[in-house]
């Protein structure tokens, strides 16, 4: 791989000024994505699900089929599928209508201390209000769970597990399976936070065990304003709907309502359905390339930066030193750097990469670092990326008198 | 991209090598400042005697090379300075970085000019501000020691 | 006006099939708007708040100015802006947020019989789970509500007073001042569903009275998925977070966190900075019409509309008999035609009006009629789709065999 | 815009004169269908006999003309007939409405083939199977009066 045959779908490359490397912040957007939401406003944009008209008729088939592509993407029905804001929403959902529901003083809530704050606190809120506790899984810092750790902190009193299928720090993969079967031995439902998955891995719902899963759609390339929430339709059905209002009820009188069908019931307001279109195009160009491709491009290019970086001694990489356990993702920090340096030293050549703590406070604690530099990939990087960032190293440090 | 303007030798001198960071006897204020967004945290320290003058500062603490140098520069321009001087120059340094202040008054900031374009670079902004904001509350007199 | 000068603006009606009368629903976008979007995705896309990188500031950028320009529409200061869904996750937030915090057994929510549902189920949530009890207002058949119904229902035990604007159905605008004034002698704050006024009144919180104010982007033309609650600093700030996780956070430790200042404190999650600077370059649009233009479109279509529709014998108008109280809102029944007929008979003549109880059941049943159809204008009517609403009304009845 | 050729004569005479609106004597059951999306509401009663025949039926309620008329249509079908019969009758028009039966199979219909195109309007298709589903529902043997 050469040239990234890709790139040239995303227009935000096309002055040829950025090396975008933040990807897991945010994904750029290819032309079809962006076609699709304007096409969409321009030729059946009308208030879905209560139209009889066809303008309306149209956004309601553009929107079921948006839920159907998703349902397909991670093996589900599309009844179990829940369009939300943004992965945080999915998972705010749960903790409010799932958690406030059936948890109850001394159960307990299983995560970990990598997880990423919208894994995190929503788990806090319920335990905060129902009497609930969470207990933090500790990894070594590769971002491995020992089965130790899991032995002593899943017991008969979990009731629910929040894992993330990928960090967004460290970028290794969780064994969600094997945690997800150990949590349904002892009765407990598993969330699994999949923003940084669904992006990189085939990821179904099924094989991982998942009852709940979450992910976002702007960085699957996606419009903003739209996420996605996987549910067990069993689960699901037994729920109180979160947001209240106008197209989630059956009916409504002074003396009260009953709710609409899953997966309506969650899904108050009016719906996001040009930001809903605009995900399946998405996930129609992801699957063109298809997820080896994908693979392929970040654990190469993955591979191309951590070599050089090893080399640089006052360089440090978080987590693991195999670049196929990074999906793309390569946390580090540079001596006597501070990472918002890097950042901004990084802009002055067109490279952009995040630093700070990722919303990964506890983790960064627990690394023993303050905040980090993260570079992170996705299928639209080339080798010039990788070698511009890994060339500005030095020049990091010769800037800041080092 | 401005921005990489500000990094250059006086800010490296103050940031790899700052006079003022350390501990200072007998600080009659102390005061956490905090940077919500990135985590960066700093003390700052300053005597104040019976006359108003700000006999000594120091500071301790981490952040970035932009709020590391930023505080050094500040307690320079201030150590030994009456307090309404210190929250004149306080106002002074707010108005540059809002690009409203003076040609003239600018230059009595000294080698603080450097942050002059830190607006191109909004995130960076509340870094060059964090020991200001921080010391401007410890001398609104609301804060001591007792 | 003979001809509308803003219509050309709309790509929807570029092709000339549709009679767009469902503006209450959602708005049409114009290419403004629409053109926003795409130059957000082509030139400035990145997660916006915390990125260090040119790319993310303008971003951030983009999304201030966003809330600049809604705070300015509504005169409001930027940090009291919060951008959400829509306007139902607005009100949401407000009654999970404030209600659940600082209302109480027995304390009153006052709100009236004519609520779209999204402005009557959360206060419901919030009654339930406190134990507060729910009035409801009940006004005429035109929509007035009389100061006895008021000085009956506002006691000394009403907390919240939640009213809307402008009915969804008849149009009429509430005396909010009034309400709000009195509300707040007893010391109940008032929240002002505002998703029908904001395209088609200025507005201005303070004038209202309004503590909490809320819309929806798309219903004055902005992007699907953004939406507006406007909360009076001080409430905003005693008032706990709602959704959690990224982005609404100070700092987070194992053993606790401290919340971001307003307004972030309220936006949890990856913010949706392409839908809000789409809402800005729609509140740019409105601008440049400008409200007075909108008002005399409206009024002089609802009056042309009402008057042919007044000459059928078997067609009955909900509401107001003067136009200018509809804000160019018609909802109408045909003796002896159900209104989801008429709905999907007038779209044989490419004619889009909406049928059924608009979100508004209890409203429907006060006014004794199981649905209705219902006409709403916008800025981009003319009197073409009105003359063609009018004639089509008595093929309804042929078509129907009566 | 397809639909409009829903709308004619034959629907218009079952929604402004249906034959089985109204009440039947000693049904043997009786169920509830509601269309949430629209609020429309109806009642059917049927009576079935010992050899699973439906010997009466018939409908009350209101709603719009494509559900009224589709209930009134089928109760025309299946009063007279068996219970399998009637079940048969409800995959067939199931099956027509996601185009799926056979030309011959769909004539088996009469009259209820008006509705072959309501899939062109998804929004309405909820109101043409409202009575075929309340019924399905009544013979599935789940429900009665006792
Ligand atoms: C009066 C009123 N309130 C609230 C809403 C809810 O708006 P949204 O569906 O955009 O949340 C609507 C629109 O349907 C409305 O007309
Ligand atoms: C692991 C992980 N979980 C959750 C989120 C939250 O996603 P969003 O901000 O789109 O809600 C992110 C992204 O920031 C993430 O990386």
């Amino acid at each position: 791989m050469s040239q990234n045959p890709y790139r040239q779908d995303f227009p935000v490359f096309r002055n040829g000024k950025y090396r975008y490397m933040d990807s897991a912040a945010t994904a750029q957007r290819p032309d079809s994505v962006i076609a699709a939401e304007k096409e969409f406003y321009e030729s059946m944009n009308a208030n879905p699900l209560r139209g009889l008209y066809e303008l309306s008729v149209m956004a309601t088939q553009a929107y079921e089929e948006a839920r159907r592509a998703v349902s397909g993407l991670i093996g589900a029905e599309p009844s179990e599928i829940i369009f939300t804001r943004n992965a945080t929403e999915s998972l705010n959902l749960v903790a409010y209508s799932y958690g406030l529901t059936f948890l109850h003083e001394g159960d307990e809530i299983l995560t970990t201390v990598m997880e990423h704050h919208s894994n995190m606190l929503p788990w806090r809120m319920v335990a905060e209000r129902t009497g609930a506790v969470v207990k933090y899984l500790k990894p070594l810092k590769d971002g491995t769970i020992e089965d130790s750790e899991l032995e002593e902190k899943l017991t008969g009193k979990t009731k629910l597990v929040a894992i993330g299928h990928v960090s967004n720090v460290l970028g290794c993969e969780n064994p969600v399976r094997r945690i997800a079967d150990m949590a349904h031995d002892t009765g407990a439902v598993v969330v699994v936070d999949a923003a940084q998955s669904v992006p990189h891995l085939k990821t179904d719902v099924k094989e991982l065990g998942a009852d709940f899963l979450a992910f976002s759609g702007h960085k699957l390339m996606g419009p903003f304003g739209i996420g996605v929430l996987y549910g067990r339709r069993d689960l699901l059905e037994k729920m109180p709907p979160f947001l209240r209002g106008g197209e989630m009820i059956e009916s409504v009188t002074l003396e009260g309502q009953t709710w609409a069908e899953l997966p309506h019931k969650f899904e108050a307001g009016t719906v996001n359905a040009a930001g809903a279109y605009g995900l399946k195009a998405a996930i129609e160009y992801l699957n063109r390339v298809g997820y080896d491709n994908i693979r392929r491009i970040e654990d190469e290019l993955t591979g191309m930066l951590m070599d050089v970086l090893t080399e640089y001694p006052y360089v440090h990489i978080q987590g693991s030193e195999d670049p196929s356990k990074h999906n793309g993702i390569v946390s580090f920090t540079i001596d006597g750097v501070h990472p918002h340096d890097i950042s901004s030293i990084l802009d002055g050549s067109g490279i952009n990469v995040r630093a700070g703590h990722h919303c990964a406070e506890p983790l960064m604690k627990h690394l023993g670092v303050q905040s980090t530099a993260r570079a992170s990939l996705y299928l639209y990087n080339d080798e010039e990326d990788v070698r511009a960032l890994s060339e500005a190293i030095p020049g990091i440090r010769r800037v800041m008198g080092l | 991209m401005a921005l990489n303007s500000i990094y250059g030798e006086i800010l490296n001198e103050h940031n790899l090598r700052p006079v003022h960071k350390g501990r200072i006897e007998n600080p009659s204020l102390v005061l956490d400042g905090k940077n919500p967004s990135c985590g960066d945290e700093i003390t700052i320290e300053l005597r104040v005697n019976d006359e108003d003058v700000i006999e000594d500062g120091c500071f301790t603490g981490s952040g970035c090379a932009i709020s590391q140098a930023s505080v050094d520069m500040m307690l320079d321009l201030i150590i030994g300075e009456k307090r309404e001087r210190a929250l004149k120059l306080y106002e002074i340094f707010m108005g540059m970085i809002r690009g409203e202040a003076g040609e003239e008054e600018t230059e009595e900031l000294d080698e603080a000019m450097v942050f002059k374009d830190i607006s191109h670079m909004p995130a960076r902004v509340k870094c060059a501000v964090l020991g200001w904001r921080t010391m401007r509350e410890m001398l609104d007199g609301r804060l001591s020691v007792e």
